[in-house]
Formats: C-alpha cells, structure tokens, sequence
C-alpha cells in the first residue's frame, strides 16, 4: 500500500515535467502571424475536402467491444494461472486443469462464433 | 470530531462509496443523454464495488473480493451491451434523448 | 465407473440427439450400440464386484445430489444397485444392446435413424433411472421418462396417423396409470414420512394389516393401478396391442423386455409393503390371472404376427402379477427374466420376418419361411418352446414354479391355478398356431415378395438370444424341481435377491403333488399344442370348419371382446359429451361472463393507471427510489 | 499518514470526476470524467490494500470500458442537441432531487453518525487475505459455478453485441 | 516512501534517475535509429556533428526548443495540451515498476537501509504494468480527438484498436509465465530464473549445467507472441499503420510539433523500453547473469555487485532495442486487415493454444511425483 506514495509522486514528477515541456517550447519559439491557411486542419497541403463528421467503420467499437468480453477472460485467467502450480502440488490438478478448460473452451467457442460471423473482417 | 477526519476508517471509505452512488443515481435520474445514463449506472456499480472491498477488507473477508472481480466483469459486459443499443438507437433514430424513446408508454 | 454405467445412454442420447437430422444409419446406430455396450460392460463389472460381497450386504449407493429439500421432505437424486436392481440392470442393458444391435440393421433404410437411436438411448437411460433409484421419486421420473420414449417411439413413423394416434393412446393410458402411481407416492409418504425404498420398508409394521381402508392397502392399490397402466393389465392392457405400430426393435425393447416390466420390478421392489396387505395383493394375483387368460383367448384369433405376440406378452405380464400377487417373487422375476429373453427374441424374430417380408405383417400371406430364413426359424423354435413350457427350456422352470406357487402359497388359491392352466394351454396353442402359420405348412406368400434371411447385424442378437431362452432358466431351478434333477441345482436367482424380500412363510408342500400338477400342466400344454399343429399344418381347412361351429365365441375373441369399443362407448364418448356440455353451457355462459365482467373493472382501472406508466425510463427510476426511500424510512423508524 | 493522503486524493478524484459525470453538457468530456473517476477509485482499491482489484479496474474500466464508450462518442459524434443537459418536467424532476435528497440524507447520515461504532473493526493488515492466490483459491473451489456461468455469459455477450450491431433497419428488420 | 530524510531523499533521487534514464534513453535511442538505418540500408545517416554524429542530438533538441508553439484552431485545447504529457506518464510508470537490479543495503549514520533497485515493488508487478499501459490508449485518443482533424481522429482510432487487440494475445502470452512461476512479483521471477535450468520432470529433479534457468526455455512460444505482440502495443515497425503516411498523414499526430511532438517521441521510445525490459525479466533472467554469479557476488561488495547486474539488465535491454530498431527497418508494413486478422486470428489461437499446452506440461510434470 505504501508503494502508491511513489507511484503519485512519480505522476507528478512527470506531469510536470510534460508540461514545463510544452510550456517551455510556447515561450521560447517565434510568435508569426498565422494565415487562413495554417489554421485549415492539416491535410497534406489539399483544401480540407470536408466536415469532421467522417463515416468512421463500424468495426473499430465492434473490435471494442469484443476487446472488453476477451479481456475479462484473460483477466480471469491471471488468478487461475498463479494458483494453479499449487492446486497441482496439492493433488487437484485435474480439477483446476478443467475448471479452466471449460472456460477456454467457452472461449474458444465464442472467438470461432466470431470470427465466422465476420465481425472480424476488415476490408 | 476532527480526529476522526484523519484517522481513516471504515466510515470515510462508505461515505465515498455511498457518496458516488447518490451521484450516479442523480445522473441516471435526472440526464437527458442515453449514454451519459450508461455512465451514470456504472457509477453506481463502481459505488458499490467501493463498498464490497471496504466492508471485506475492514471484515477481513476475501468474499468480498472475489464478488468484486464478478460484478466488474459483469458490469463491462452489460456496458458493452448498452453501448451496442445506444449506437443501434443513434443510427435508427439519430437521437441520444432518453425522452425520445417513450414508445412504451401505457 | 458408476456414472459410466448410468449416463453412457444420456451422452448416446445427447449426441445422436445434435446430430439428428444425420441420415447414417450405420454411424448413429454405432454410437448408441457402443454406448450401451459401455453401460452393459460397467453393470458386468458391478454384478461381478456384488458376487463378491457377503450376501447380506450387497447392496451399493450412489448419491449424486441433494435433489428436494423441503420441511420434512427429502429426496436425494440418489442410486443404489442391489441384487433385484441389478438383474434388471443386466437384463436392460444387455437385452438393449442386442437390440441396439438389431436396430443397426432393421433401421437401415428409414429416414431418421438418429433420431431413432437417440429415442432408444433416451430409453434406456430412463429405464435405468427407474431401476437404479433409491426412492420413489427418482422411479418416478424414469417412469414418466419411459412413458415419453414408448410414446415418441411408437408414434416414430409419426406421418401415418394410425400410428400417431396408437403413440397417443398409449400415452393417455399411461397417465391413468400414472396418476395412480403418484397418488401411491402421496399416501406412501403421508404414511411413513419418506419415499426412499429401505426406509419405507425398514417402518413397515410386521403383522399383515387385512382391512381394505387400511393406508398401507390403499397405497399398494394405488401403485397397482400405475403398474396395470406399465405393464399393460385389465383394465388398461389396450395401448399394448396397438403400440406395435412403432418399429419392431421397439417392441421388443420397450413393449416386451423392459418398460412393460416396470410394474413388476415395482412391486417386486416394494414388496415389504405388498406383503403387508394381503387384500391388494389379492386383487394383484386375480387381475394378473384373468389378464392371462384374456390375453391367451384374444391371441388365439389374431392374424398380425405382432398383435399375437403382443397379446403373448399381456398374457405373460399377467402371469408374473399371478406370482407376485401370490408372494411368489422371486419367480415372478424369473419369468421376467426368461420372458425378457425370448419374448425380445421372437420380437427380433418377428422384425426378421416382417424385414424379409417387406413390411408385411399379417400371417395369412406367410407360411413355409422355414426354407427361406433357417436361422430365424432356429432360433424362433428356442423362444415357442421355452413360451409353451417345453421341459427344460427356459419358461418351462419360471412357467412351472409360478403354476406351483399359485397352488401352494398361502396367499394363493387352486382357482388360481387353474385359470393358470387354462392359459398355459392357450399359450401353447395360439404358439404353434404363429409357428404354423409363418413358417410351416405351404407357402402362402404372394409372388411379388421374396424373402430372405438377414443380415448378419440382425441374426446375431437372434442366435445369443437363442442361447439364453434355451438355457437361461437353469439359473431359477424351482426347489422341488431341482431336489431331483441330477447335480441339484439351486434356484439362484432366488437366493440372490433373498436379502430383500420381506417375510412369507411358505411351508413345505409334498414334492408328489407338485410334480403331479407339473403333469396335468405338462399333458394339456402338449395335447393342446398338438392340436394346433393338426389344425394348422396337416389339415389347414380345419379352422375353418371349427370357426363356424363356434362362430359367435370365435366372433368374440377376434374382436378383442369389444373392450376398445366399449371403453369408447361408456368412457370416453360420455366423457366428451360432457365436456363439450360443461363448455357450451358452464365455461362459455357462466365462468367467462364472470371474468369477463372482471376483466373490464381491471380494463377500466387500467385505464386510470395508464398514466403511471409514461414510457420515461427515469420517471421508473424514480418510483424505485421512492419505494426505497419509504421501504429505509420503515426500516430506520423501527 | 500515507493512508489518509491516499484516501483523501483519491476520494476527491473520484467525487470531482462524478460530479463532472453529472454535470457537463458535453459527453466526451463526461466520458473523460468518469475516467478519472475509474483511476480513483482503483487508487481507493489500492489503499484497500486490494492492489490486484486495482490494476483489474484499471485493466478493464480504464482501458477498456472507457475506451469503448469514448470510442462511441467519437465515432458517432453523439452531440447533445439543445441546451438542456437534465430531462424536461419541472415536477418530476422536483420529485427526483426531493427524493434522491432524502435518499442521500439517510444514506450518508447513517454512515456518518456511526463511524464511531465502526471503531471495533480494525483491519489485519498483515493478513494474507487480499493476495491474489487466497482471492483465487475462494474463486476457484467456493464459486467455480459462479465462474463457469461468467464464462458462459462472457461467450453471450459478444454473439449478442455482434448480432446486435449488424441488424439494419430496426430490431425487426431482416 | 521513507522513514527518515535520508531514506526519502535517497528513494526521491531513485526515482528521478530512473526516470531521467528513461528519458535520456531516447536520443541515444533516435541517434541509434538513425544510423542503424542507414547501416542497414547502406547509407551513412547522420555522420557530420561531432564524433560519429553523436552531438546531432543536441542540435535536434536545440531545433525542438525553438520550433513554434502553434495549436489549430479546431482543436479542444485541453486534450490538445494533455495528450502529449499524458503520453508519457504511463510508460514512466511502467518502467519504474520493473526490479533493475537487486536490493542493495547501504549503512549511514549507523542505520542499515534496505533500497530496491527500482522505484516501487506492488507484488503484483504484471497486472500493475498491463492496467497502467492500457491507460496509453488515452494519448492516443486525446490527441486524435483534440486535435481536430479527421485524419488525426482516423489515425487514434486505428492506433488504440490495434493497441487492444494485440493486448489480448499479450496478456494471453503472459498466462504460460505465471503457470511456470505462480507469481506476479517481477523480482521473484528473477530470483527463480537464477542458476543452471533446472526442473522437475515425472517427479524427478533435473537439471542441465549448460543453460541458464531462464523464462524462454520453458516458454519459447510464448515469448514469441509476447514479443510480437509488444512491437504491435509500440506502434513500432511493422505495425506502425498508425501512422502510416501514405493513408493517413501522419496518424494521431500530425497536428502536433516541436517539443510536443518530441514527447510522443519520448512515450514511443519509453514503450519500446517498458518492452524490452519486460521481456527480459520475463524470459532472458532479469538482471540475473546467465552464468557464474556466485563467484562475482563474492569478489564484490553488495553496492558493487548490484550495479554490475544492473550492467547487465541494461545490456539485455540494449540487445532487444536494437532488435526492435533492426526489425523495422527490415520487414515491411502490414495492410490493416492483416494486422487484425494476424491479432484476433492467428496470435489469440496460438496464446491459447499456448495457455492449455503448459497448463497440460505442468500437470504431467508435477503431478506424478507426489
């Protein structure tokens, strides 16, 4: 617990650090006087073609969205992982051995069902 | 009574807990936007998962953690199902206004 | 290895079942074979490690769970295998897997062998939860579970209606017989407080209670009723004829080797009880013999080979409630035992003859399939002679000691053993006569047909079943009997489930007297099977001539003494007369006007309410919290 | 002394997110409140002396749920239309903050006055309870059905979201 | 953080050496990149300012100072302005976290202290670095959305799912390491990974004089998706579609410049870094040597010995970074779909694959001996 009194005064130390950082570069570089043209949202020198309501696919908040389900497996498998050398010691590495196994079997099923479904095509 | 600011307790982790829950439950009452009500109920499940650890960690109880790690995983998916309605909504409808979507009514 | 034994058919089930639409007859038929071959090697495996127990102990239980626990009552999903329990154990399984085996064949071109074997494995796993549990509710379940297999196995060809309707009808009369069984249940438990077998038989008083009102009477009358639903007896015996609609395996697993034995096994099982109520046990012996000779009468008639051999099994299902009705049960499992044997085998047989003859069921156009299909023919010879009683074949010791006990019990009656007698003698002769008719005598079959013997899948299980009807009796030598025979042998079968049966004094009769009523029996069998054999092979116009000179007896028995047509005059047609009545009159002009009226106060209401419910989810929310807010002011206030 | 630091930052990251949850018209930056309000209450998690639970918030808030729903925000552009942050109705909302106030009140007095008797409580902070292989070892004897179902639930999700997100035309709609 | 002043302030100096390490890793790191490109694609890169070009470091740093500070108009300035610190706050925190050489004591004033060699020990060292580096995805998006532009907006969306997915078949590949250690502590791996390889097999114990007991001989497919894995999480070569400029511009930052633009640089470089280390600690022994510590650790005192290991850790790290450097100047860049298909389809199989494979290894392993 007292690690974290570290890990705060780390943030900080870099928080601060990043700024001065940038504060630094705004006092010291030039102040020029700005065109119509350097304000334009940079687009390899082209006229902007248009709004920054773009149609953005779909697939990246479905890849989201898988990304959180697979996640918490994963997550889920950390606790199993670090005991599992001692329930084998113990004698029940079979149970802990297909207590997981069914789990990954879930999640095998589950990523198979997904990547036939095409949810996982980009085209 | 100032003493028990800085002698932390059970009571200061409740407080907060119970604290972030009357917010989340103020914003799923009161907001006018689907997915800022979505934030809202995961305020409150992160209020009570605040109150799980304090309670198994002041009890010395690791129930409590465990039941911890379900409700996050739980809570994940049912915000990855809402988001996947509101976005079904939005692109049916292209309206976030909870108000909108009365069609329910008796 | 337990659970081996119990769910290899749930798994054969449970993957012959996802994959039903499979049209591979040989794949699906390998996997429920295979699995239950496992479940009959793990049973051997069992039998053999009971064997080497103490007698005294030979029981083993499996819990699996914790299955009711509600106040008083508690029912564990719990299993024990027993001597009686795993008899029937071996008999199911093995019988099944012989089968199974002939299924492989028999079914080879239907459309959905999957699901036909998934059905079967269903079957058997049902049938081994009804014989494995260790109490009444765990029975329960098999026993509904086997009603649903006969049901969707007898409707299988479901697109015939004739057949659909025969899976209905059996479904319908088993519930009557079902709903006897479970008011058995009830009043076994509101009398000793739990439904687990040693239990109840560990609190049953140990004096014989006569009065009819008595709870134990009631409750043995009551769980008759559901085994005369089972296992086909007066009154409710109509489905089984019509239950040979479903495919011929079928019939000899469900409807001649297993589930119409159920009653039996039933009783058996409780016998404790039974044997505390000398007047249910009365009723038992007398509708079982009147079954039998029913059943014999009617077979005489009949000219579908499957309906001769389906009243064949009323008649013997009635002999075994003779035995057990006269406390004789241990033969009563015996010639559950042997009819499990050969009558599965002249079903098999049947399915051959019938596979041969291309569907064709009726014995007028067989006759002289003897050359044809020497195999079958062999090994139907075993099953017509262990059935009439034939000296040292199997049903000869099972007939024979059920015929003795009913003599000499003390709950039996010499009526008893006379209309015994008499069905024996039917027996014999309506066996001869489908002997006759099918594969003796001259060839009456039609030009277009040619038939031949079949595959070696399907002879198999013909040949071990041969085996057993042949030589499966010496293992239930009557006493008497084998006080004589050379090397004196024991009835083992009666030894080995001794440990549980409860208490009948039986005293000794004289060894002359049995053997002479085994004479009379044995003269009349012979003399009668003779004459069927005159009748139907030397001089076939002579049922013809017999047929007029007793025309309105013989009109009688061949219209199944119009029991069908009766129940469908006094039961049912009332039955649907007055319900039509109660709905014209009492539901449509009184209980819906009623709720009707009802319904409008609350349609009104509603209508008031309507505005609580706006549609605005938050609004929702808010009645929550409100209802939380009061429910903690309540909470706080106390 | 480390722990009231602890408690006293994080419990104010946490409050300052939620209430900007609550009260910004914009949703991006709710959303991006509200992830100061994850990292908040993982840093309250962590002087729990729960520092696996933490790094699990963390993991699966901060970088996953909140990247979903800023992921939504800006693929959607979600703009609110019109000025109003909070729903119409003068008197149902009257209602919600008289009740939710009363709610509150109840709630947090009751914490409150009773902070005195918690004293009996004190925590065994040598004790093993909260290392992972005692969390794991509850997890995987007491509520391995629990886990199993969480696995099963966790292969529905995505086949609903996935399904979900490809119907076109309304839920009706082939 | 301390009991007393010297404690503190030693653990304070700890903490900004680390992190200045860190840092000043990175024009070493640019300058390395340079030439070693050049090397590879025989040119001679930057060859003209001082020795070898060691000194156009400070000539870019010069230039970086006195760019123009300039933000687009359409840009949100608060995230504009928060992306680039934020981008290296989780790769500092990352690093610090990872044990760089063992605990040293050192006595003043007549009182032991105990220090580690790094800037905080959580035990739970794994999790801690895959929920802090998950936080990295906020760079991204602050500076995609911040910023304004469709093409910086397009370019953070494709970074952080790329980031995402290959997280997955990271953290899938970690799984096979805790089966092996059944722990989360970085310096307890270490100290399991000192000494010959030895193990149990069938029960009985084993041991092979010639090799070091290190991670990658019991995972080696393991580390290969751990390793791939992290140049996708790095948006390094060949995985930087990113930024891929024949698409995209110049992905989440193209709006940004000067120093700003450099700390995206410093967050890159320290990611490369948090990987390097990581998979060192995980699979090549930490700071462990591979042979003949024993002797070493006699013949010098414990201060001694501690920065002589920590030599060591550094040169593990030196050799992956310049395997990083080395792979992306030599393969070429993914098509997007590619890079997800090989994420979802094929590293997340293999990972799991990998997961069941050791879980089966080290019940046959462990089990029959008892």
């Amino acid at each position: 617990m007292d690690a974290i009194v570290p890990i705060l005064v780390l943030t900080l130390i870099v928080a601060t650090f990043g700024s001065l950082l940038v504060y630094v570069s705004s006092i010291l570089g030039p102040k020029k006087h700005a065109t119509h043209a350097k304000y334009m949202p940079y687009e390899c020198g082209l006229p902007g073609q248009e709004s920054s309501k773009t149609n953005v696919s779909v697939r990246y908040y479905l890849t989201a969205i898988l990304f959180i389900v697979f996640d918490i497996e994963i997550l889920f498998m950390y606790p199993w992982a670090l005991t599992y050398r001692e329930f084998v010691e113990a004698g029940h590495g079979a149970y802990i051995f297909w207590v997981m196994f069914v789990f990954i079997a879930l999640f095998v099923f589950g990523l198979v069902w997904e990547v036939r479904s095409k949810a996982l095509e980009w085209d | 009574m100032l003493s028990n600011l800085f002698s932390i307790g059970i009571g200061h982790y409740l407080f907060v807990s119970g604290a972030l829950f009357v917010m989340g439950m103020l914003g799923v009452l009161l907001r006018k936007n689907i997915l800022v009500i979505l934030m809202s109920i995961e305020l409150m499940l992160n209020a009570v998962n605040v109150a799980f650890v304090t309670f198994a960690y002041y009890l010395n109880d690791v129930n409590g953690a465990v039941i911890v790690l379900f409700v996050i995983a739980i809570a994940a998916t049912e915000a990855a199902v809402g988001l996947a309605l509101v976005v079904l909504l939005y692109k049916n409808f292209k309206e976030v206004n909870i108000r909108f979507f009365e069609h329910l009514k008796g | 290895m337990f659970y081996v034994l119990l769910f290899a058919p749930l798994l054969g089930f449970l993957i012959n079942g996802f994959r039903f639409r499979s049209t591979n007859a040989k794949l699906a038929g390998t996997i429920a074979s295979g699995a239950i071959l496992l479940s009959f090697i793990s049973a051997l495996f069992y039998f053999g490690q009971l064997i080497k127990m103490p007698a005294e102990a030979r029981s083993l239980s499996f819990i699996l769970f914790d299955w009711i626990q509600v106040g008083d009552f508690s029912a564990q999903m719990g299993f024990t295998l027993d001597p009686l329990s795993m008899v029937m154990t071996l008999i199911i399984t093995g019988v099944g897997f012989l089968i199974h085996l002939f299924s492989v064949g028999y079914m080879d071109h239907d459309e959905r062998p999957a699901k036909y074997f998934a059905y079967l494995n269903f079957f058997v796993f049902n049938m081994l939860l009804l014989v494995l549990g260790n109490n009444l509710l765990v029975m329960f379940v098999g026993w509904e579970g086997v009603g649903l297999c006969s049901y969707l196995l007898i409707g299988f060809w479901f697109s015939d209606p004739e057949k659909a309707a025969a899976g209905m009808k059996a479904f319908i009369t088993n519930r009557i017989g079902d709903a006897g069984f479970l008011l058995g249940i009830f009043t076994i438990f509101l009398t000793f407080g739990t439904v687990t077998f040693t239990e109840i038989a560990s609190s049953v008083p140990a004096e014989p209670l006569t009065g009819w009102t008595s709870p134990i009477t009631l409750a043995c009358l009551f769980l008759f009723i559901g085994a005369m639903g089972k296992s086909a007896q007066i009154p409710l015996y109509v489905w089984l004829p019509d239950a040979m609609a479903g495919p011929t395996p079928v019939s000899a697993l469900i409807h001649a080797a297993t589930m119409v034995t159920a009653g039996v096994y039933m009783i058996i099982r409780m016998n404790v009880l039974f044997l505390a109520a000398p007047n249910a046990m009365m009723i038992v012996a007398i509708v079982g013999a009147l079954t039998a000779l029913m059943a014999a009468t009617i077979g005489l008639a009949q000219n579908d080979i499957k309906k001769v051999l389906a009243y064949s099994t009323v008649s013997q299902l009635g002999y075994m409630f003779l035995a057990v009705g006269v406390g004789a049960f241990g033969a009563g499992l015996a010639h559950l035992m042997t009819h499990a044997f050969f009558k599965a085998l002249m079903f098999l047989g049947s399915g051959s003859v019938i596979h041969a003859m291309h569907e064709e069921q009726d014995m007028r156009k067989m006759g002289g399939l003897k050359k044809y299909m020497p195999i079958t023919h062999a090994t139907f010879v075993c099953g017509w002679l262990a059935i009439i009683g034939f000296p040292f074949f199997s049903g000869f010791f099972s007939k024979d000691e059920i015929l003795w006990m009913s003599f000499h019990s003390p709950r039996g009656h010499w009526l008893l053993w006379v209309v015994g007698v008499i069905a024996a003698m039917f027996t014999a002769f309506y066996m001869t006569r489908l002997m006759a008719m099918t594969f003796w005598g001259k060839s009456r079959v039609p030009e277009s047909i040619h038939p031949h013997e079949s595959p070696v899948t399907m002879t198999i299980p013909l040949i071990v079943l041969g085996f057993l009807s042949v030589f499966a009796g010496w293992l239930c030598v009557p006493h008497g009997l084998g006080s004589v025979l050379p090397g004196h042998p024991h009835n083992f079968l009666d030894q080995w489930i001794h440990p549980l049966m409860g208490k009948l004094e039986m005293g000794h009769g004289s060894l002359g007297m049995e053997f002479g009523l085994m004479g009379v029996s044995l003269v009349l069998v012979f003399a009668s099977a003779f004459m069927a054999y005159r009748f139907y092979v030397v001089d076939p116009s002579l049922p013809q001539k017999a047929q007029a000179r007793v025309k309105g007896l013989y009109d009688l028995v061949a219209n199944k003494y119009w029991v069908d047509e009766g129940y469908f005059k006094f039961i049912i047609n009332p039955l649907v007369r007055l319900s039509r009545h109660l709905w014209a009159d009492v539901d449509v002009k009184l209980i819906d006007r009623a709720t009707y009226s009802i319904s409008d106060l609350f349609k009104n209401a509603g209508g008031g309410l309507r505005m609580v419910q706006s549609g605005n989810m938050q609004v929702y929310a808010l009645y929550i919290l409100i209802g939380v807010v009061v429910s903690l002011f309540f909470l706080m206030a106390r | 002394m480390a722990e009231v630091v602890i408690f006293y930052v994080f419990s104010a990251v946490t409050l300052f997110g939620a209430l900007g949850v609550i009260l910004h018209p914009n949703p991006i930056i709710c959303a991006l409140h509200l992830v100061a309000t994850m990292c908040g209450i993982a840093g309250l998690f962590f002087g729990l002396n729960a520092p696996f639970i933490a790094a699990v918030q963390l993991m699966v808030y901060a970088g996953a749920v909140m990247v979903l729903f800023l992921f939504v925000v800006m693929i959607f552009n979600l703009k609110q239309e019109g000025k109003h942050i909070f729903s119409p109705g003068q008197f149902t909302n009257g209602l919600k903050v008289l009740f939710g106030g009363m709610f509150a009140g109840l709630l947090l007095s009751s914490i409150l006055f009773k902070i005195n008797n918690f004293g009996y409580l004190t925590p065994d902070k040598a004790a093993p309870q909260f290392e992972v292989k005692n969390i794991a070892k509850v997890m995987f004897t007491d509520y391995v059905f629990s886990f199993e179902i969480l696995g099963l639930l966790l292969l529905v999700i995505p086949i609903g979201t996935v399904a979900l997100s490809r119907v076109r035309g309304g839920t009706h709609a082939k | 953080m301390g009991s007393d002043l010297f404690e503190i302030s030693v653990n304070i100096g700890k903490m900004l050496g680390i992190f200045l390490l860190m840092v000043q890793m990175v024009p070493l790191l640019v300058w390395v990149e340079r030439r070693g490109s050049a090397f590879i694609q025989n040119r001679f890169g930057p060859n003209r300012v001082g020795p070898l070009g060691l000194t156009q470091l400070l000539a870019d740093a010069v230039k970086f100072l006195f760019k123009e500070e300039f933000r687009p108009p359409a840009s949100v300035a608060f995230l504009y302005y928060a992306a680039p610190v934020l981008a290296l706050i989780p790769g500092a925190l990352a690093f610090a976290s990872i044990p760089l050489a063992p605990p040293f004591e050192v006595t003043f004033n007549g009182q032991t202290y105990k220090f580690l060699f790094q800037v905080f020990d959580l035990g739970i060292g794994i999790v801690f670095v895959l929920g802090i580096s998950s936080l990295g995805a906020y760079a991204l998006l602050f500076a995609g959305w911040g910023s304004g532009n469709k093409y910086s907006l397009m370019g953070a969306l494709r970074a952080s799912a790329q980031m995402i997915s290959y997280e997955l078949a990271l953290g899938l590949s970690l799984v096979g390491i805790l089966l092996i250690f059944g722990t989360f502590s970085f310096s307890e791996m270490v100290e399991m990974q000192r000494g010959p390889l030895s193990f149990t097999f069938l029960g009985q114990p084993t041991t092979i004089s010639f090799l070091p007991n290190w991670g990658i001989f019991y995972q080696p497919l393991g580390f290969i998706l751990f390793f791939a894995a992290t140049f996708a999480e790095t948006n390094r070569a060949p995985f930087d579609l990113p930024e891929a400029e024949a698409e995209l511009v110049a992905g989440y930052h193209t709006e940004y410049g000067g120093l700003k633009m450099l700390m995206f640089y410093i967050g890159e470089y320290g990611h490369m870094m948090v990987a390097s280390a990581l998979a060192t600690t995980f699979y090549f022994g930490g700071y462990e040597l591979p042979f003949g510590s024993e002797s070493l650790q006699q013949s010098f005192s414990p201060l001694a010995y501690s920065f002589i290991l920590f030599g060591c850790f550094l040169t593990k790290v030196l050799v992956f970074l310049w395997i990083f450097i080395w792979v992306r100047w030599t393969l070429p860049r993914f098509r997007y779909d590619q890079l997800m298909d090989l994420g979802w389809k094929t590293m997340l199989p293999w990972a799991l694959f990998n997961t069941v494979l050791t879980a089966v290894v080290v019940v046959l392993f462990h089990s029959s001996g008892s």
